[in-house]
């Protein structure tokens, strides 16, 4: 029944597509090489601006929401001494409730719109791997990038982008080693987010750990319950169970574990091993778990590795500086490992700031990224060089008590990504007295 | 075996669950034609007040008490305020109006609650592959499923709250009062709602925590047919079981997918759920 | 776009005197109506573009891939009557479409891209319409909520491939060498955009339009009436879901050459749901009101997010704010606008030219658009 | 007693008499025979709602089935337009056998049928209801309409004319950018069957054509019915004995799912068995108009 006219008309359509076309291929890539760096946007006398995107709602804001509460802290503290070379930081933060679609709007807000000097802190895998080819194609500092993802480090693809966390696959080596020189002969299981911090930890345990694990399962964020794993975990007579989770992830394990009664040795990463955080979701039950099970008992015992001078670490100055921070510039907050991360971050970038001096560009700040000496706030030392964006290169491990303090049961180690040995760390920390930031 | 018996168990609870958020949407969707997109909100924020009664006072009880009758009087006052001036207007304008409500309410537990989690008690010992605490989820529902079907069979305010539901015009002709047996049927929704939300929310609470459960629910009560409140409480258990297991054997990362298949399996053979009614066509 | 407000009476139709005495002239294809429309249309956001800042630049490109999403559900829900909570579903597809083509296939124009990822958008739709044509009401708002809540991942299950919850990033590239340098690359990808966009709406209005619009509305009024008018309805509702599902699959293919990504976070039933949301603000029945809904998505939470900003509250409360003013808007507008903002305008028109001409008895047809419609069956 | 004779012809036994009107002409079912039921039996679960009915409808008549409510009227009208199959029997259409056909296939066979409850469609206007009904007459498809091509435009064109006339021809041309929710219950009867009349259709069903309409209006009706005959069929199931007899060529009536009478409207009127049908209806109170 088709007309003439439509065939006509389908044709010219047709066509002018097929004109359209000498745009050539969507998916190669185009010429133009990286902006000029060498300029300083977002920079006035007394100002930077600085921003970041952050789950402020959504299903992943629980547990992230309050990094950029601690980074604001230690900027306002920071502010009020007089600015990092006599600039006050402008800190401005973006929620994209962890929507990759949602962090390219807002990172491309902050730059074009916010003008941003630089990207601090970015959080997410999936949502930060989205605009690092878009920050450094214009030039944007990206630093400390706030997941343990491997990609961060690609000097020579991204060179304005700078990991912060120890990556997931280092500290996997760590947790590995230690596992294999404290529990030998057990039967171990890995519980996995089943997404790169999944993959590339397990990349890093299986270096040490090979036979003795007995059972690998992997957990989705979105479906909260754990029981099926750990039951699976129980039935194959697996003694240590090394939980690669968030913090809401390794709170439910250790309950299905309660619940079932199963009790191997908890080994988890330093992204689920905060324990003013798991305390706070878990004592509750460890009370209601009845006379057997002595009060608290859900946490205590735990083995976490860390890499930060959290709320914990009672005698370490960086811990005490930081808590001081917080009673000042957020006492509504609670004080937790969260709160030292962004704090932690943010007193990094401030570092670098200072280092990059009163003459201020972008490229000078990403020179200042990989010259500078960051002693401290960190345990270990960050694996920034001329080819290296890697954050932290290692952790300690610390086993939390039952009044969820924790005891340092191995020092600080670092190690590489690839086949290197995990050594003990033992250069001295400054503290934080003889790190001065602000004034002249 | 011994697994799948586990995850059987396993499943039984969460479908209790499954079925009392969804035998709630079920009261309402028969009382005012509205699938009510707030049940979770109405519940979230029951529990939360449950949460804010049981720290002050230290007693589970006593917030549960107030979660059952915060429950009842939201659904109360969100019938009175909001779903009367829409549920005459398009079936959309309901859907569009309990989703904003729903907005608002979990913004407003964020704003009192924060973002972050929280510890959420269970109502006994959590302990056991079927937990004191399992057994009073599964009980709790079945005895309230139960008590809604009585009251609706054989008690006079059921007959008139059927009545006010399905002739409201002859219903106001023999004297019922129409509009207030569509409030109670809200509050009673809610109530239930209120339950399913203490049962389903722990270990923690956070303002999303029930949007999952909320999705797998209203899949319940559409397999069971929307207006059969038993066919959605077998709904809820079979597919908490089935779902347990597909977690369990295939993969945690399925269980949307599989609940989608169920789904549209079972809506192609019966395109009103499992026991719903077809709809007489109308000529 | 053109003036596609059918449903409403009178006014809206061109010739509406003349009747049967009219001589037999030539008649004017609506095509070329629609496609002299769109070329104006394209000019003004061509000047909107240099007339504005590169950021914004990119809000008029995101109006744009909302616009046809929304609209495709405006031809799904507000025409037909179908209600769809899982309209992200398609976004998905066609994301993810330009995705691996423009990571596998690199040599593909991207012209060629967008048309595949509403291809395989449309091959879905087809085939969950197929599935929804007997699905009624609350059945088949279930059913697309599960599809948004269950396609999604399928990235879980092909991490390969897919990339599991990371999503897949790439970058698009479209500007001709010619106007690299030239032309700033926000500008240049919100025009690309708004040509797909256009051309999309040109069809949509012809089907909006013309008899098939009719034919969809006859089926959300009345399924029996209209078989027995010699509709299709399973054909028809189908068809519905097709063009909708063409117009969410190049939303989704428009945003992933946009910004790079796709990822399964971005489609979230929240999405779906907000798409719903802004077609129900802007206005059903009519492809303007898909306009207002767009425009409403993007600035809406710019605005709130500003003016939570302005106050300096605390965290929680600032953190929490958008969301909740989201939500009153939506509530209150339907309890007080509910044909939305295209309704709320198209009153106001025709009590102006009620006031005009009082003789016209104009406002009659005032009550007449009041009225409640009936979406879905009675 | 000629009515029991003529109801056994009916009867499965004698099914080979099938020439079930009297009056009608003795000749094949084919070319003469617009619509043919043949044997037709409905059940609903354990009600009868058909019972081995037949009828024969012939060109360019008026054809009033009549009975009192229940009596299997509407259920009669569904099985022709196949909203229900009939569990047993068949139906001829110009002497071909109707095969499982669906209602949207009617137009195009050539036959309309209005409601009982009208279903307008609420949401479009009165000239938009009736080119619904015109889409028999659209030549180009679905991808000139998409399209928008000249062609579309040109059916669009014509729809709508054909459209407008019919509504003049009804006297409702003046109401056409109305929606139908505002009109008076007469001038949305008018719609409805402009609707469809406008396909043109050679056999038109009119479910209760008269129920709710003023006696001008009816006398209005009378007259229309009467001019439809010059150019088309038309089947009415009512329950106004007296517009029935007024316009009615042919009559068949119902009781319980069975023909019981069928005839000229003066042999109808006549037959005890019809008297009998109705009297036992006693509580029918639609029979007022005192036929």
């Amino acid at each position: 029944m088709r007309s003439p006219r439509t065939t006509r008309v389908l044709a010219g359509v047709l066509a002018s597509a097929l004109a359209l076309s000498a745009c050539g291929g969507a998916g190669e890539t185009g010429g133009g090489g990286n902006r000029s760096a060498d300029s300083a946007p977002g920079v006035t006398d007394d100002t930077v601006v600085i921003g970041t995107h952050q789950p402020l709602t959504g299903p992943a804001a629980p547990g992230y929401s309050k990094i950029s509460a601690g980074a604001r802290a230690v900027y306002s503290y920071l502010n009020d001494a007089g600015g990092i070379n006599g600039r006050r930081i402008e800190y401005k933060v973006e929620d994209d409730a962890y929507n990759p679609t949602k962090t390219v709007e807002v990172v491309k807000k902050l730059v074009l719109e916010e003008q941003v000097f630089a990207i601090v802190g970015g959080l997410g895998t999936p949502t930060h791997s989205k605009v690092v080819e878009y920050l450094n194609g214009e030039g944007v500092p990206d630093l400390l990038v706030s997941s343990g993802a491997l990609m961060w480090d690609d000097p020579r693809k991204s060179p304005t982008t700078f990991g912060y966390q120890v990556d997931y696959t280092r500290e996997g080596k760590i947790q590995g080693k230690f596992v294999k020189d404290n529990f030998a002969g057990k039967k171990v299981a890995y519980l996995y987010q089943n997404d790169d911090v999944g993959r590339d930890t397990q990349a890093g345990l299986d270096r040490f750990l090979t036979d003795e694990v007995v059972a690998r399962e992997g957990y989705d964020p979105a479906n909260t319950d754990v029981n099926p794993q750990l039951s699976k975990f129980q039935q194959a007579g697996a003694e240590v169970v090394v939980c690669e989770c968030i913090p809401a992830f390794t709170a439910l394990s250790l309950l299905a574990a309660a619940k079932i009664g199963y009790k191997p040795q908890f080994v988890l990463s330093s992204i689920g091993a905060d324990p003013a955080t798991l305390k706070g979701l878990v004592e509750q039950f460890a009370k209601q778990a009845g006379a057997d099970v002595p009060g608290e008992a859900l946490l205590a015992g735990v083995i976490g590795t860390s890499y930060l001078p959290g709320p914990n670490l009672t005698d370490d100055p960086w811990s005490t500086f930081f808590r001081e921070i917080h009673d000042r510039y957020a006492p509504s907050e609670p004080f937790t490992d969260t709160m030292v991360y962004g704090m932690v971050q943010a007193f990094t970038f401030a570092q670098a700031l200072k280092a990059a001096g009163r003459d201020l560009t972008r490229q000078k700040l990403l020179d200042a990224m990989t010259t500078t000496s960051f002693d401290g706030p960190g345990l270990t030392p960050f694996g920034f060089s001329a080819d290296s964006h890697s954050g932290y290169t290692g952790a300690q491990v610390i086993r939390i008590n039952a009044d969820a303090t924790v005891t340092v049961i191995q020092p600080p180690h670092v190690t590489d990504r690839g086949d290197g040995p995990v050594e003990p760390h033992t250069e001295e920390r400054p503290s934080p007295d003889e790190v001065v930031l602000t004034g002249s | 075996m011994n697994t799948i018996w586990h995850l059987v168990l396993n499943g039984i609870s969460s479908g209790a669950v499954y079925a009392a958020l969804g035998l709630s949407l079920v009261i309402i969707y028969r009382a005012t034609r509205v699938v009510n997109f707030a049940q979770p909100a109405l519940a979230l924020i029951s529990a939360y007040l449950a949460y804010a009664t049981t720290k002050a006072t230290g007693s589970y009880w006593l917030g549960f008490a107030v979660a059952l009758l915060a429950g009842t009087l939201l659904g109360v006052l969100v019938e009175r305020l909001l779903i009367r001036r829409v549920s005459r207007r398009s079936e959309l304008s309901s859907i569009i109006v309990t989703l904003g409500l729903l907005l608002v309410l979990q913004a407003v537990a964020g704003m009192i609650w924060s973002n972050e989690p929280h510890a959420f008690g269970y109502a006994f010992d959590f302990r056991g592959r079927f937990s004191a605490t399992d057994l009073f989820a599964v009980s709790a529902v079945l005895v309230t499923a139960a008590g809604v079907l009585l009251l609706f069979k054989f008690t006079p305010l059921g007959l008139r709250m059927r009545a006010a539901a399905f002739r409201p015009e002859v219903a106001k002709m023999l004297g019922v009062r129409v509009g207030l047996m569509l409030t109670a049927g809200w509050g009673l929704a809610a109530l239930v709602g209120s339950l399913a939300g203490m049962l389903a929310i722990p270990p923690f609470i956070s303002p999303n925590v029930l949007d999952k459960v909320f999705v797998f629910a209203l899949t319940a009560a559409v397999l069971g047919g929307l207006d059969n409140p038993v066919g959605t409480i077998v709904g809820g258990f079979a597919l908490g079981i089935g779902l347990s297991c597909i977690s369990g054997l295939v993969g945690p990362e399925l269980v949307p997918l599989a609940a989608l298949a169920v789904l549209v399996l079972v809506l192609a053979v019966r395109p009103s759920g499992l026991f719903g009614r077809t709809i007489a066509r109308r000529v | 776009m053109t003036s596609t407000n059918t449903s409403r009476p009178g006014v809206a139709e061109a010739p509406a005197s003349g009747g049967l005495d009219r001589p037999r002239t030539r008649v004017v294809p609506p095509l070329l109506v629609h496609l002299l429309a769109a070329l104006v249309a394209l000019a003004a956001v061509v000047a909107l573009t240099l007339l504005t800042d590169p950021f914004t630049n990119l809000r008029i490109a995101t109006v744009g891939y909302y616009l046809v999403a929304v609209a495709g559900l405006a031809l799904l829900t507000g025409f037909n009557g179908q209600v769809s909570l899982g309209h992200g579903a398609f976004m998905f597809i066609g994301a993810y479409t330009v995705a691996l083509l423009v990571l596998h296939v690199p040599a593909f124009p991207l012209w060629a891209d967008l048309l595949l990822a509403a291809v395989t958008s449309g091959v879905a739709g087809l085939l969950a319409g197929a599935a929804a044509a007997r699905l009624h009401g609350p059945y088949l708002a279930g059913a697309t909520l599960a599809l948004a809540v269950g396609l999604p991942a399928v990235t879980q299950r092909f991490p390969e491939l897919l990339e599991g919850s990371n999503g897949l990033s790439f970058t698009v590239n479209s500007t001709p060498d010619a106007l690299v340098g030239v032309v700033p690359p926000t500008r240049w990808q919100a025009w690309v955009v708004w040509v797909a966009v256009l051309l999309a709406l040109v069809v949509l209005a012809n089907l909006a339009r013309g008899r098939l619009g009719r034919t969809l509305r006859a089926v959300r009024d009345d399924e029996v009436a209209a078989s027995l008018a010699g509709v299709h309805v399973g054909r028809t509702k189908v068809l519905a879901f097709l063009v909708s599902a063409v117009c969410g699959g190049l939303a989704g293919g428009l945003q992933a050459f946009l910004l790079g990504t796709a990822a399964p976070g971005s489609f979230t039933p929240a999405l779906s749901l907000s798409l719903l949301a802004a077609l129900v603000l802007g206005g059903l029945g009519s492809l303007w009101g898909a306009l207002w809904g767009a425009l409403a998505l993007v600035y809406f939470q710019v605005w709130t997010e500003d003016f939570s900003d302005l106050l300096h509250l605390p965290t929680n409360v600032a953190d929490n704010l958008p969301l909740a003013l989201y939500g009153v808007v939506l509530v209150v507008v339907i309890l007080l606008f509910p044909h939305g903002v295209q309704g709320g305008l198209h009153h106001l028109r025709l009590r102006l030219l009620a006031s005009r001409s009082p003789r016209r008895g104009v406002t009659d047809r005032v009550t007449d658009a009041d009225d409640p419609r009936s979406e879905g069956e009675a | 007693m000629p009515l029991r004779d003529r109801h056994a012809e009916t009867s499965p036994t004698n099914a080979h008499f099938s020439s079930a009107v009297e009056m009608r002409p003795m000749t094949s079912d084919s070319s003469d025979t617009l619509l043919a039921v043949r044997g037709v039996t409905v059940r609903f679960g354990g009600l009868v709602a058909l019972h081995d009915v037949e009828l024969t409808i012939r060109p360019r008549t008026v054809v009033g089935v009549i009975g009192p409510n229940g009596a299997g009227k509407t259920t009669l009208f569904n099985v022709v337009c196949g909203f229900v199959r009939p569990d047993s029997g068949t139906l001829h259409w110009r002497g071909q056998r109707l095969r499982r056909h669906r209602p949207h296939q009617l137009a195009k066979l050539g036959i309309s049928r209005t409601m009982q409850a009208l279903g307008l469609f609420a949401g479009l206007t009165v000239l938009e209801n009736v080119m619904t009904g015109a889409n028999r007459h659209a030549g180009s498809g679905t991808v000139a309409a998409l399209l928008g091509t000249a062609g579309s435009a040109r059916d669009e064109r014509d729809l709508r004319e054909r459209a407008l006339a019919v509504l003049e021809e009804l006297d409702v041309a003046d109401v056409r950018d109305a929606l139908p929710g505002s009109l008076p219950y007469g001038v949305q009867k008018r719609v409805a069957l402009a609707r469809a009349l406008v396909a043109e259709p050679d056999l038109l069903l009119l479910d209760e054509p008269a129920s709710g309409l003023s006696s001008a209006e009816m006398d209005e009706l009378v007259g229309r019915l009467r001019w439809l005959r010059e150019s088309t069929t038309v089947v009415l199931v009512e329950h106004h004995m007296d517009l029935v007899m007024r316009v009615c060529d042919e009559i068949v009536v119902l009781n319980f799912g069975e023909v019981i009478a069928t005839g000229t409207p003066e042999r109808v009127r006549a037959d005890p068995l019809v008297l009998d049908a109705y009297l036992g209806n006693a509580a029918d109170g639609e029979e007022r108009a005192g036929a």
